[in-house]
């Protein structure tokens, strides 16, 4: 029965308890709506033929409901209406309270990806490894617009806000792989904003934490991000961006606008700058290159020259990866900075 | 369009007012043109409205950094025009009285000392903007004034610019209307038969007033 | 503020006096030069150019969302690329609800309808009304000249902080929304004085074509909701150009505040958009089932409640966003009344078929589409209010399907079948019958069959605003696309039909319909002022077809 | 001109019973909106511990309801216009209220998170504060 209506609805296949328990409900609300707009809908027909027209300028009988008929027409709906209230506010209410004993999984949505991170480690990037049968709590945050955090076969879903947490909770019933899609309009790739649940049984699970913490399968992670659906510059960039948190950039270079030590990463390709020798020129990938790799060579003005070189500390993918992440940098509607959310630092 | 719904039931012919075709009498005229203002001060509180679900949110959150910034204004000029557009708003209410007397004369000079207390209003605001400006009390990311530095304080100083901004521009047009009443009170209109122009356009400043009188304890006085 | 400044001395507007007085001139022909329709303080010939532009604007909507659908005919791209598609989608929002529905069928047939209901001459301010088309056209005109110029890519909804950190022109669209409130707030100002103020001897409020009870309860919303909208644009336009970050998380701004203000309109602009809708249909089902209203009071009093709590209902599109559990529950229960309203309207709409003559004209094919639309689309809205339901609804295609059925369905079908009802009153034409039901037939199927595929679009899962989507949804997006591209047939063959009509229809009786609704108590189409000689008088109420009163109904068949 | 005749005359009388009375009432308002300025003023300085913002929206609200009763004449005109004040009068109150609802019962992290930093610790056991977010510490976490 459940199978049936399931298809009938086109509903993705249940993997959580919430599912269950949405899924009963909507039976019921659709069942009763049909019902009953079948029952309208016959008395309305059947009113068309019965009553139809005999003759041009025909008169009709006054009739005016009586007060038993008001009553009824009031209370009939206002019945339905308040048991489903009550039972779908009932679910809500589940599916806003974590248990206590939920395990916490950190989201944050950036465009146009997923990150999830564990409490202890490790971080995956659009591939959140939960174990079955087991609730998992979501901290679901934002790097830079609404995103929100939707997985079909769980039926949740929450919208991830820069600068604070939302929550919502899961228990997946069954191992598997399901979908997590973004269903708060995010930007350019919003459709492309794909990531996926992999429910592991509790063994697997647990074999699968312990890996990830010693680090040896960090590259299979990588790997499987790199097969994401996430476009490929984007990826640099945030490549880009994990090297130069590693190297250092950030220790004198800020991404929000403000000079520190060197200038700022914000805005920086394209601008025209001033050098120390008093010529303007515009910054572009060689000039960035040129300046990881021989910081003096064309000093901004105003600036001193205490950076060093990264000649041979980086590679050339690296160097690249950190041109592109300046680069993304450049448009007002990358936000910076505005999240007061957690920084993500990769796993060493 | 502020005037509109004043001027739209009052066809104006000077001296004597007439009734547009469409209204049964002039009773009926001023009472459509009347009620049409009431909407459109309705509409005006919601507009405010907008501002106080704001203002009470972001009070609500941060509320020391609300308390420590109000401080920051400077109470005399605030208070001194809240006084100002009190009794502008006196001077309003007694050029309607005269208006019904016909003493047009009276009516000039009430809506005269309105306008120019209006315009002391003005001028108040002005210096007190100023200050904020040197002091780098601004909005948002505007905002760098180094003796208060709790989150929410830019907060609050963006929602004091942004509604005491709208207000002021209300003042303005408040003024506009109130000028171009005065011109009709010039030219003799208005009588016992005739003052809806004067009700109407008073009406605007009160509600000037009013918004004012809930702006000034929420800003300068938490 | 000039057109209303410029006209004071127009003598156009007001015809002089006639010599022949028993044979005053339709307003269609009183004075035809264009200066005579563009500086117009007539109400009918207000409501027919506002006519004019809302199709012309719904043209302009359909076409960005058959743009829309050709797209998403497949999985991968298939027609533009991603930022067209993204701005399509938003412009088909924008202009569909700012330029269609919202002052759709209160600005064509409200000013059209309203003061021949109420027995009076004009609306309370002609001027202001004509005011508040130039309004409407003036943000049109900047809000196309901004989608033309970038278009913006945030969705109808604006959400922060997206739209004040997007690089699309967001401030000149918003900012032609603006602008369109005011015409929307000058309109319902007006209605509400208008019958308050104006109606003629025997029309108590208890005797008020349901119609009028539609179109003042969509006033007060108009009147009291779109201040807020207003300053919440202004808002957003002042963030996306000086970022004060009152929206802005980064400086401490909540973007979910952002959503409950934006709400606070956008939710009761649900109700300017189908109340008007009931209230047409409300005189439709009477007039051609020639009978009273079924508990007239009922539906006068749910019009208003629907306009009451439809205002608090507001956080149901908020059930997902960060918002308190306890504001979901209060916002869960609201909603529910406000289906317990339209559950009353829907039972004596057909109540009033009850023991009726009923008549089955294009207007009434489209009364039974809108039946269906209401009741579908009304049950699915009470399946969103559960707040459960919601969790996996919120943002999916089920949402896109809930809204155009009861929103657009509901409204689209009370938009033509207002059209056909009132042709003849308007136009003194009349439509081809058969081409009429064809058509209606179309457009009801055509509906279907685009909006059941995304409802179950919506269950398996398919977010919206989707310019790209897993294969698994191909097979329901096709069939949505196919059915887009009937109902655009659908409306094609109207299109025909009725200019046809206008041009060539045979000239129709005053009142062909027979029907006693108390706008057909004058001449079709009606004298520039509404009445000649001697005014109406309205001893029973409107749909009275107890017993015929001849005299009274000019009937020329 | 014409002889429209029009339902609303009752309505309109009722709305047109004015007093024409001197202009001492007015004066009276003005004293007492003044009397009340420097009330709120004198009490907003003492800064109350609690209460001080509701005493000076009450005064505030008295001040506003003198205004509109007498300088708009809101007293004497009955009927609609009463109606419209109020009504938006309570739409205003309610929105309020419904916002104020959400932030007071919402998830305390889902509030901006610098509103009230103090509180919040930076570190929880077995979060090390790395994650950043100085969240409520679950039950318990796996090891």
């Amino acid at each position: 029965m459940n199978e049936l209506l399931n298809n009938i609805l086109f509903l993705p296949e249940q993997a959580s308890t919430f599912a269950e328990r949405v899924d009963n409900l909507h039976y019921f609300v659709v069942s009763v709506t049909m019902l009953s707009s079948l029952a309208v809908g016959t008395a309305a027909v059947f009113f068309f033929f019965r009553y139809r027209k005999r003759k041009p300028n025909q008169t009709t009988e006054y009739v005016v409901p009586s007060v038993k008929t008001e009553f009824l027409f009031v209370s009939l709906p206002l019945f339905f209406f308040l048991t489903w209230f009550v039972i779908g506010f009932r679910d809500f209410v589940f599916v806003s309270t974590p248990p206590k004993d939920a395990m916490d999984v950190y989201v944050m949505g950036k465009q146009w990806m997923w990150k999830f991170s564990y409490p202890e480690g490790p971080n995956g990037v659009n591939v959140l490894h939960v174990p079955a049968n087991r609730p998992v709590r979501l901290l679901i945050t934002s790097r830079d617009v609404l995103h929100s955090f939707f997985v079909p076969a769980f039926r949740i879903k929450m919208d991830a806000v820069p600068g604070r947490y939302t929550q919502t909770w899961f228990e997946a019933t069954k191992p598997g792989t399901y979908q997590i899609l973004c269903t708060e309009y995010c930007g350019l790739s919003h459709s492309k904003m794909l990531g996926e649940v992999v429910v592991l049984s509790p063994e697997e699970w647990d074999a699968w934490v312990k890996e990830q913490r010693k680090g040896a399968l960090q590259n299979r992670q990588d790997a499987l991000a790199d097969l994401s659906l996430e476009p490929h510059p984007a990826r640099m960039a945030e490549q880009g961006q994990k090297v130069a948190a590693e190297v250092g950039c950030f220790k004198c270079h800020t991404v929000n606008g403000e000079p520190h030590i060197g200038p700022t990463f914000l805005g920086m390709y394209g601008r025209t700058e001033t050098l120390d020798t008093g010529r303007d020129i515009r910054v572009d990938e060689a000039w960035i290159t040129q300046s990881m790799m021989d910081p003096g060579a064309h000093l901004v003005a105003g600036y001193p020259n205490v950076m060093p070189t990264f000649q041979g500390k980086l590679t050339g993918p690296q160097t690249a990866a950190i041109v592109e992440y300046i680069k993304t940098l450049r448009t007002p509607d990358i936000r910076t900075g505005a999240s007061q959310g957690p920084t993500y630092e990769p796993i060493q | 369009m502020q005037s509109s719904p004043a001027t739209a039931g009052a066809a104006g012919v000077p001296y004597r007012p007439q009734v547009a075709a469409h209204f049964a009498s002039l009773e009926v005229q001023n009472h459509a043109a009347r009620l049409g203002m009431w909407l459109f001060l309705a509409t005006e509180i919601l507009l405010f409205a907008g501002l106080f679900v704001i203002y009470a949110n972001y009070r609500f959150l941060f509320p020391e950094a609300f308390a420590l910034a109000s401080r920051e204004l400077n109470l005399n000029f605030g208070t001194f025009n809240t006084l100002l557009l009190i009794t502008s708003s006196f001077t309003a209410a007694m050029a309607v009285h005269y208006a019904k007397e016909a003493q047009n004369k009276k009516v000039v000079g009430m809506f005269v000392l309105t306008i120019l207390m209006a315009l002391g209003f003005l001028v108040v605001k002005y210096f007190e903007y100023e200050h904020k400006f040197h002091e780098h009390q601004l909005p948002g990311p505007y905002y760098a004034f180094p003796g208060l530095t709790l989150p929410g304080a830019s907060a609050y100083f963006t929602i004091y610019f942004l509604s005491t901004g709208l207000h002021a521009f209300h003042v303005i047009i408040g003024m506009i209307v109130l000028g171009w009443v005065t011109l009709k009170a010039m030219r003799n209109e208005f009588s016992h038969h005739n003052y809806t122009a004067v009700e109407l356009g008073s009406m605007y400043w009160h509600l000037v007033d009013l918004v004012w009188i809930f702006l000034f304890p929420m800003l300068y006085l938490i | 503020m000039s057109p209303s400044s410029s006209i004071a001395a127009e003598p156009g507007a007001v015809p002089a006096p006639d010599e022949h007085h028993e044979h005053h001139p339709s307003y269609l022909v009183d004075g035809t030069t264009v200066k005579s329709w563009l500086l117009t303080l007539d109400h009918k010939r207000i409501g027919v150019m506002y006519l004019i532009w809302v199709l012309l604007f719904f043209l302009i909507g359909g076409i960005y969302a058959l743009v829309v659908r050709l797209e998403l005919l497949t999985p991968g791209p298939t027609l533009i690329d991603a930022m067209t598609y993204n701005r399509a989608f938003t412009m088909h929002g924008v202009v569909m609800i700012f330029l269609f529905m919202i002052p759709a069928i209160p600005g064509a047939f409200g000013n059209f309808m309203l003061p021949l209901m109420l027995g009076a001459k004009d609306v309370a301010f002609p001027r202001l009304n004509l005011l508040s088309l130039y309004l409407l056209l003036t943000g049109a005109v900047i809000a196309i000249w901004g989608m033309i110029n970038g278009g913006m890519d945030t969705g109808w909804t604006f959400y922060t902080p997206y739209s004040t950190h997007t690089t699309t022109t967001v401030a000149p669209i918003l900012f032609g929304a603006f602008i369109i409130g005011f015409s929307s707030i000058a309109t319902g100002l007006n209605f509400i004085v208008t019958t308050h103020t104006m109606r003629a001897p025997g029309i108590t409020w208890w005797k008020m074509p349901l119609f009028v009870w539609a179109m003042y309860a969509t006033a007060c919303i108009q009147v009291l909701a779109t201040p807020v909208l207003g300053l919440v644009l202004l808002l957003v336009v002042g963030e996306h150009i000086f970022h004060f970050g009152i929206f802005d998380p980064a400086q401490g701004g909540d973007p979910v505040l952002f959503q409950h203000l934006f709400w606070f309109y956008s939710h009761p602009a649900v109700y300017i958009m189908v109340l008007p809708a009931f209230g047409v249909m409300s005189e439709v089902v009477a007039a051609f089932s020639r009978k009273n209203i079924f508990g007239y009071r009922a539906v006068a009093f749910s019009s208003l409640g629907i306009a009451f709590v439809g205002f608090f209902a507001w956080g149901h599109h908020m059930f997902v966003s960060g918002q308190s559990t306890f504001n979901a529950g209060v916002f869960a229960v609201l909603t529910m009344l406000v289906g317990v309203f339209t559950a009353i309207k829907v039972f004596n709409w057909v109540g009033t078929v009850y023991k009726g003559a009923v008549d089955f004209k294009t207007p009434f094919a489209y009364f039974c589409g809108f039946l269906y639309f209401t009741v579908f689309g009304g049950m699915t809205g009470v399946a969103f209010a559960t707040a459960s339901l919601d969790v996996p609804w919120h943002d999916t295609y089920f949402v896109v399907a809930h809204f155009h059925f009861i929103m657009v369905g509901a409204t689209i079908m009370a938009f033509m079948a207002a059209i056909h009802y009132w042709f003849p009153k308007m136009f003194g034409k009349m439509y081809h019958e058969g081409w009429g039901l064809v058509s209606a037939a179309l457009i009801i199927l055509g509906f279907n069959a685009t909006f059941i595929p995304q409802f179950l679009l919506g269950n398996a899962g398919m977010p919206r605003r989707y310019y790209e989507y897993p294969e698994r949804f191909e097979t329901l997006n096709v069939a949505s696309t196919a059915g887009a591209s009937l109902l655009a047939f659908g409306f094609l063959i109207s299109a025909i039909y009725l200019t046809y009509a206008l041009v060539y229809g045979r000239r129709a009786a005053s009142n062909p319909w027979r029907s006693r609704g108390y706008e057909w108590m004058t001449e079709s189409p009606p004298p520039t002022h509404n009445f000649v000689g001697p005014q109406p008088t309205y001893s029973e109420e409107p749909h009275f077809y107890v017993e015929p009163k001849k005299a009274e109904v000019p009937d020329a068949v | 001109m014409s002889a429209m005749a029009n339902e609303s005359f009752k309505e309109d009388r009722e709305m047109r019973q004015e007093h024409h009375s001197g202009p001492g009432k007015y004066v009276a308002i003005w004293i007492a909106l003044m009397v009340l300025t420097v009330v709120t003023v004198v009490t907003g300085r003492m800064h109350f511990e609690t209460g001080a913002l509701a005493l000076a929206l009450v005064i505030a609200s008295v001040k506003g309801a003198l205004v509109a009763l007498y300088f708009m004449h809101l007293a004497e005109h009955q009927g609609a216009s009463r109606i419209v004040f109020v009504t938006s009068m309570l739409f205003v109150v309610l929105m309020l209220l419904f916002t104020l609802f959400d932030i007071g019962t919402r998830f305390r992290p889902a509030l901006p998170s610098s509103s009230t930093p103090q509180e919040w610790p930076v570190s929880t056991p077995g979060q090390s504060g790395r994650y950043g977010g100085g969240l409520q510490a679950p039950g318990t976490n796996p090891k």
